[in-house]
């Protein structure tokens, strides 16, 4: 693989609670287009290193850069305006709010803070982008519901459809599949897939199914107790007897 | 089978004037693991939060021969039935310690098992529930159901977001569960179910739309196909085609 | 709204035209129980006044009633309500906020406007169409005044709370005593505070030879238990206003300590309008008290102000002339509305309570001649 | 064309209000005295004055999920500012005014800015602690300018005489109106437009904004102001209508009953603030109306002595609105045809797509 | 000195009169989430029952106080089974519901009993005072502060201690699922507001010695500043809640006798404003 400069770079990056680490000691270059999958043990820690990142928690060690500019010290929107988007792991959503709704706030707040305190105009209803984006993640005919009144998996794509209208440069799926039914994986697998290899965006995802990564990731990253215990390219991760022991078992 | 541990009739559930149940009928084993299935939105949460009295219902609910349509949810549980539900419900503020220890309901509350089961939660029983990590807590809400010596529980996708091998372990503590308490399961991972599970139900639309052996239903792949939109020669997890 | 209720006292009430009367006044609120005493007395003192005709030339009295609740808004409404009904004689505000802010409305639209209870010295002179049928603030002061003989020398702490009715009370008290030689200091508490103890251990300290307290409030109960705790009465002669009957007992065991000044309490006059009162009152079920004198008068006034006109009210500059500058027989004696600031001035009494606790009592120990209270002319606005 | 109707029924009803001085039509119950008479004029100007200021509180309440109970000192610093302009400064009217709204403007964004530091019910409680602040000063009478408890009334001299006078009732009703209408369009404006949108999702779910890459306390901030612009707009006219500036108008009770008007209305929805705020302000006054009733006084005691306080009645009625009326009056209608609300409810914010 | 002694003791005793109202409130608003502004309303009836009993009752002030506590919890109880209960899914509302019933109480008092202040029976014991350090101090204020000591210690013991207090501090988080583990919440909830109310009428019946009379608005005017001792101290925290009791009676007397002006009141919220601008989460650092 060609190494361009990194599109994020952690560098021993940490993060304790009252003297207890929790993520230790991280390092890891991410390029241009690439797709690391994190995957370990509940509790390892992939949640925090995402919040981490995300600017929600801040950094006790170590420093963060995001296309060279050293971010550990900003704050969660000052990142988000240089294109680090996110999911979570539960749904974070506006339940008083339809589903075009979000999209349509996600999509104002993508075209910069100035665009949002313009309180003498109408707000624009940003038509192309909300319908491209809520037919590509398969609510189109949900669009007037509220959020509240989704489904379990209704939400999940919703997070991915707020997500996405913001087109952000670097992508954050905080285990995007859970709860969903076996029939619509594939659908969400495609559209992460078109985000990642069409339109060439950053992702960095957790997920604890193997199969749906495999198929996606260009390196895996293996977390354990807050360390990074492996990184490498997927088969070269399956086959780690570690691994196989810590985190995958008898897979079912 | 014998006479249902736990049987559900013309269910209906109607929210904010939204029709969300139509009739669900539901048998539940006195013996073993019954699977609850279907997609997303097709009603499973609603109909076990229906079952417990989370959510206003109409129909028959009968437990062990008794009705329980009418009660309020504390007395829905005092009968003998454990509760995981979907988002695990977990009490953020609370320890570990004292999520466990609300949920005691007997003078004997089984902690060995629960502590051979997930040593985590030892180790953690002073951490605040909401910082524990999606697994652990998924563990917890697990945890409070074998607590007591529940005569039903139901689990609501307990699965979800566990790693690989959690998910095999908790399969285990399902497997072993059912073998004294029948398990009423939510789950999306058809492999599990092929495992664990005796008999099955699929909700589609809010409705009941088949009842009968969870490994007969999933071997037809037709069958499969048409209630649960996936075929059933993949037996895996989910339906991800790697390229 | 009105609650219009017709005083047809007597069954010989006229048969022209009716003349119409509004009363804006705290019937709820925190003011009611001075609102009651005021209606009362309007009432036995319309029926006093017309003889019991409830007419003036044949013109019977109607009367409308409009509670205000203490609120000054509410008051406002009222007023233009009235006024927009054609209403050209307006009586009542019992709290003096009222009273400032419908004195003015009644010269923008002018019509008779006589204030009731409120004691703001400014409602004096506040201009050509406001009057007053009680007493104010200034005419306590001199009570207070009276207690302690020849001034000179004298040193006297005012004891009141820090807001407009405490700040006028101390500014009267300067004037007053501080013109005649004495030297007036002041302690004033934050009308919030609850706690009045370190107030109380102040004013001692001060070793004045008069405390006036002016006292308005629902912690007088705590003050005069404080003053009593930290031994004010044997360190310094204590003056203050005597209330209501119904807070006679918030004196507690200092009741008998206390020199009073006082407006009225039922029984102090010995006049012969008094007497017509309470018995009108008691008639009603009822007794005299500090307030009922006011609407006594006010009833009067307007009666006198309306009789001056062959019970017509049409012209509004004439009801006033006829009011300025006239004496006449009140409840507390002489009363004389003074033509250059419509001043109302009226004796005061000096009063000693005895027994505490329910069962005290007043006694009017002197009357003060109305001159020897009377406030000094304020300038009329307009 | 019922369609229509919907549409241009507040223009119809806007119409009858203006012209409401012109007529003479008896509204027995309702007011006591002839529609165009002085004081029902009064009445209907304070009803329409509080429909603004619960209106424009919603902004905050309804719209941003603000929760502040020191609104009432935004609202006396409009009134008093104003007043005392007049009276220290010598200024004319409009100046005045103009001061009035600017001192208001500062002193929100400066209260503003600090209490928007907490959030949730903090910053409930350091609003009303500001505004309780505010009350005691007022109360206070420093330097002798606010007249303390007696307040001050406005100088006529320095109003135009088109504003003084029972005959001229109508121009001020004409002016609360006029204040009513400017509320709505600020606000229905505001809430649609780009930073409207942005309060909704502050509403629903604030640190969710902030991953969309915005800071949540600039835009609360705005509304804050603009909210609190439109209470001192609302003491300007109050000042108009009861002829000056009194102590009431700053205690919390004050902020108390604007919300008690946003709830009784509908928190939230497009009419429901304006609903609540005339209602209320109508039955305050009427309900002492009532409760001094003659019929009120024959009843025996035991409901004779409750009847007979307004405030009692006031806050019986408001329990029993929010018991019996979630989501207040505006949503009335929705509760009586039932069912289907939920699956289309109508954006809160934003036209739907289409209607437009 | 003796100034200063005086200060610090009165300064407490109104501190442990508003800890007696703030620790209800902060309990009720802790554990179930609700800002009961009827709060002050269940003072005054604490207050007007005490003051029944005393007079017309003919009952002695040992018998009144108790008495009075009783009135007020079961008014309390009464006010959660009757309007809060029913609004458990409606947050908010409840809050509106307890502001009409704040409004409605104290106009319901002043239509029975009148507006004026009523005189309070003072026992004789309890008349008198104590000269400390040279300062004349009423011995009624160290009957409150004993008072809100023992309040104090019972709170934390039933909350530390009890399986109520666990119940209900997992039912604010969730209610629902307090029940599906076979909980009957709502018992614990209406024990919470017994308790919060009983500490109040408590205090109801004791601010009549405090204040040498009982008149309807007396428990409202203490309201406000019960909430800024609540949030100061942390909401929910019921020892926050005593600290800053404390520091509020203290700062206010303080103030109010030494800055000229008698700046009590708004050195208090100067010093809430502070405070949350430095620790936005109160003393206790819990969510504010
Ligand atoms: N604020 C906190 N205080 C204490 N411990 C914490 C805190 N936040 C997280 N932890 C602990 O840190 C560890 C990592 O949690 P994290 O949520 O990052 O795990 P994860 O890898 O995302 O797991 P999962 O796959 O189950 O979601 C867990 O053991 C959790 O209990
Ligand atoms: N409170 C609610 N208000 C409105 N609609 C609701 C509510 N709860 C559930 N629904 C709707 O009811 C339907 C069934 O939801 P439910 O959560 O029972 O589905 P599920 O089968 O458990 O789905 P999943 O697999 O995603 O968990 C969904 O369409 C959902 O949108
Ligand atoms: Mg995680
Ligand atoms: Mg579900």
């Amino acid at each position: 693989m060609s190494t361009p400069a990194p599109v994020l770079r952690l560098d021993g990056l940490g993060w304790s609670v009252r003297g207890v680490p929790i993520v230790q000691d991280v390092s890891l270059d991410v390029a241009e287009g690439e797709f690391v999958a994190f995957i370990g043990p509940n509790g390892a820690g992939k949640t925090s290193l995402f919040n981490l990142v995300s600017g929600i928690y801040p950094a006790t060690h170590g420093t963060l850069h995001l296309d060279g500019a050293d971010i550990t010290a900003l704050p969660v929107p000052a990142r988000a305006r240089r294109g680090l988007g996110r999911t979570f792991q539960t749904s974070s959503l506006w339940p008083g709010l339809t589903v075009a709704e979000h999209v349509r706030l996600a999509a104002q707040a993508a075209a910069g803070p100035a665009a949002s305190y313009r309180i003498w105009r109408r707000a624009g209803h940003y038509r192309q982008q909300v319908e491209q984006t809520l037919e590509r993640t398969g609510l189109a005919d949900r669009a007037d519901h509220l959020a509240g009144s989704l489904s379990h998996g209704g939400k999940r794509k919703l997070e991915l459809a707020v997500l996405l209208v913001g087109e952000p440069r670097l992508i954050l799926l905080d285990e995007p599949m859970a709860g969903v039914s076996a029939e619509e994986v594939p659908a969400l697998v495609e559209l992460i897939r078109s985000v990642h290899q069409e339109q060439g965006r950053t992702v960095l995802m957790v997920e604890h199914h193997m199969d749906v990564l495999l198929g996606l990731a260009d390196r895996l990253a293996v977390m354990h107790h807050g360390t990074l215990l492996a990184l490498d390219t997927p088969d070269a991760v399956m086959a780690d007897a570690t691994v196989q022991g810590a985190y995958l078992g008898e897979a079912l | 089978m014998t006479e249902p541990l736990l049987q559900v009739r013309e269910l209906r559930v109607v929210i904010d004037g939204l029709h969300i149940l139509h009739g669900v009928d539901l048998d539940v084993a006195a013996t073993g693991v019954t699977a609850l299935l279907g997609r997303n939105g097709a009603g499973k949460t609603t109909t076990v939060k229906a079952v417990m009295g989370l959510v206003p219902r109409t129909g028959a609910v009968t437990f062990d021969g008794a009705d329980i349509a009418g009660l309020p949810t504390h007395l829905v549980v005092r009968r003998g039935i454990g509760y995981a539900p979907e988002d695990r419900g977990i009490f953020a503020g609370l320890s570990v310690a004292e999520n466990l220890r609300l949920a005691e309901r007997d003078g004997d509350p089984a902690y060995d098992l629960v502590h051979e089961l997930f040593p985590e939660l030892k180790q953690r029983h002073r951490q605040p529930a909401g910082t524990l990590s999606g697994g652990q807590q998924q563990m917890v809400a697990i945890a409070r159901t074998l607590l007591n010596g529940n005569r039903l529980i139901i689990a609501d996708e307990p699965t979800k977001g566990l790693a690989p091998k959690i998910v095999t372990e908790v399969a285990d503590v399902l497997a072993r569960a059912a073998e004294t308490v029948p398990v009423l399961l939510v789950e999306q991972n058809l492999a599990l179910v092929r495992r664990v599970a005796g008999h099955c139900a699929v909700l589609a639309d809010g409705r009941t739309a088949h009842q009968g052996d969870a490994r007969a239903l999933l071997a037809d792949e037709d069958a499969a196909r048409r209630l649960l939109g996936v075929g059933s020669h993949r037996p895996d997890t989910h339906g991800g085609t790697p390229r | 709204g009105t609650a219009g209720t017709s005083t047809g006292a007597g069954s010989g009430g006229g048969d022209k035209s009716p003349v119409k009367v509004g009363l804006v006044y705290s019937k709820t609120g925190p003011l009611a129980a001075y609102g009651k005493q005021y209606l009362e007395g309007f009432k036995a003192g319309l029926a006093y006044a017309t003889k019991g005709t409830g007419a003036v030339d044949g013109h019977p009295v109607e009367v409308a009633e409009q509670d205000d609740a203490g609120d000054p808004a509410k008051a406002v409404s009222a007023a233009k309500d009235l006024i927009g009904k054609n209403y050209k004689i307006l009586a009542g505000s019992t709290a003096s906020g009222v009273a400032l802010q419908v004195g003015p409305i009644a010269a923008q639209n002018k019509v008779l406007f006589i204030s009731g209870p409120a004691a703001a010295d400014k409602v004096t002179g506040l201009n050509k169409y406001t009057f007053r049928s009680g007493r104010q603030s200034y005419q306590d002061t001199r009570a207070a005044a009276s207690f302690i003989g020849d001034a000179k020398g004298k040193k006297v702490t005012v004891l009141a709370q820090d807001n407009a009715f405490g700040q006028a009370n101390v500014a009267a008290v300067k004037d007053v005593l501080g013109g005649e030689g004495a030297t007036v200091d002041a302690v004033l508490a934050p009308p919030s505070a609850t706690d009045l103890t370190p107030f109380a251990t102040q004013a001692k300290d001060a070793k004045p030879d008069l405390l006036y307290v002016a006292w308005a409030g629902d912690t007088a109960s705590a003050l005069w238990t404080s003053l009593n705790q930290q031994d004010v009465f044997s360190a310094t002669k204590v003056v203050t206003g005597l209330d209501v009957a119904a807070s006679y007992p918030l004196f507690g065991p200092a009741a008998e300590k206390i020199d009073f000044l006082n407006h009225y309490f039922g029984g102090a006059a010995g006049t012969e309008a008094e007497k017509a009162m309470t018995d009108a009152v008691a008639k009603a079920g009822s007794k005299p008290d500090l307030f009922t004198p006011d609407g006594f008068t006010a009833a009067q006034m307007v009666v006198h102000a309306l009789e001056a006109n062959q019970g017509s009210d049409a012209d509004t500059d004439a009801l006033v002339k006829a009011l300025e500058g006239w004496s006449f027989d009140g409840v507390k004696g002489k009363l004389t509305v003074r033509a250059e600031d419509h001043a109302l001035l009226q004796p005061m009494f000096q009063v000693k309570l005895t027994g505490s606790g329910a069962d005290a009592e007043p006694t009017a120990v002197r009357t003060l001649p109305a001159d020897q209270v009377a406030p000094p002319v304020a300038k009329t606005a307009g | 064309m019922t369609a229509h109707l919907k549409r241009w029924w507040p223009l119809a009803l806007l119409l009858v209000l203006f012209a409401a001085p012109y007529s003479a039509l008896p509204v027995p119950g309702l007011l006591d005295g002839p529609l165009g008479s002085p004081g029902s004029l009064q009445l209907i100007a304070l009803c329409l004055l509080y429909g603004g200021l619960a209106t424009g509180y919603d902004l905050l309440l309804g719209r941003t999920g603000l929760l502040s109970f020191g609104h009432a000192l935004y609202f006396a610093t409009g009134l008093y500012a104003t007043d005392l302009a007049m009276l220290e400064f010598g200024l004319g009217f409009v100046p005045a005014a103009l001061f009035g709204v600017a001192c208001t403007v500062a002193l929100a964004l400066l209260l503003g800015s600090v209490s928007l530091r907490v959030t949730g019910i903090g910053f409930s409680m350091v609003t009303l602690a500001f505004a309780q602040a505010g009350s005691i000063l007022v109360q206070r009478n420093p330097g002798g300018l606010t007249g303390g408890e007696e307040g001050r009334s406005a100088p006529a001299e320095h109003l135009p005489d088109a504003l003084i006078g029972i005959q001229n009732t109508a121009n001020l009703y004409w002016i609360a109106l006029a204040y009513l209408v400017v509320t709505l369009a600020v606000v229905h404006w505001t809430v649609s437009s780009p930073t409207g949108r942005i309060w909704a999702g502050i509403r629903e779910n604030e640190r969710r904004v902030e991953v969309l890459g915005l800071r949540p306390y600039g835009f609360k901030l705005v509304a804050f102001t603009v909210s609190g612009a439109l209470a001192g707009a609302g003491g300007v006219v109050y000042l108009l209508l009861t002829g000056g500036a009194t102590p009431q108008a700053a205690g919390s009770d004050a902020t108390l009953a604007l919300l008690v008007m946003v709830v009784l209305g509908g928190s939230g929805t497009r009419w429901g603030p304006l609903l609540g705020g005339v209602l209320y302000t109508w039955a305050a006054h009427r309900l002492g109306d009532l409760a001094n009733s003659d019929s009120i006084a024959q009843l025996p005691a035991v409901l004779r002595v409750p009847l007979s306080q307004p405030l009692f009645l006031l806050g019986t009625l408001f329990v029993a609105v929010v018991y019996l009326l979630p989501g207040g009056l505006a949503k009335l209608p929705a509760r009586l045809r039932g069912g289907r609300a939920a699956k289309t409810a109508v954006p809160v914010t934003a036209v739907p797509e289409g209607a437009a | 000195m003796n100034t200063v002694v005086l200060l610090a003791c009165t300064g407490l005793g109104l501190g442990a009169l508003y800890f007696l109202v703030a620790s209800g409130l902060s309990l009720i608003f802790g554990l179930m989430d609700v800002l009961n502004f009827a709060h002050g309303a269940l003072l005054s009836i604490g207050a007007y029952a005490a003051w029944w009993a005393a007079t017309d009752g003919g009952m002695g002030f040992w018998l009144a106080v108790p008495f009075g506590t009783l009135v007020g919890t079961a008014a309390s109880v009464l006010l959660e089974l009757a309007l809060i209960r029913p609004l458990y899914a409606r947050p908010r509302d409840q809050i509106l519901a307890t502001v009409g019933v704040g409004l409605a109480l104290p106009a319901l008092l002043m239509g029975i009993w009148g507006s004026d202040a009523r005189p309070f029976p003072q026992p004789a014991a309890l008349a008198g005072t104590v000269d400390l350090l040279g300062a004349t101090v009423p011995v009624n204020r160290f009957v409150l502060m004993a008072a809100a000591l023992v309040v104090l210690v019972l709170l934390r013991l039933f909350l530390a201690r009890t399986r109520y207090g666990l119940i209900v501090r997992a039912g604010v988080e969730d209610r629902a699922m307090v029940t599906a583990l076979g909980i009957d919440v709502r018992k614990a909830f209406t024990l919470v507001f017994a308790i919060g109310g009983a500490a109040a009428s408590l205090g109801g019946a004791l601010a009549g010695l405090y204040f040498g009379s009982v008149n309807p608005s007396q428990g409202t005017g203490l309201l406000i500043f019960a909430f800024v001792v609540v949030v100061m101290g942390g909401m929910g925290s019921v020892t926050g809640a005593a600290v800053a009791s404390v520091g509020v009676g203290l700062v206010q007397q303080f103030a109010n006798y030494y800055t000229a002006a008698g700046l009590g009141d708004l050195s208090v919220v100067v010093l809430l404003a502070v405070l949350l601008l430095v620790k936005p989460r109160g003393l206790t650092g819990r969510l504010a």
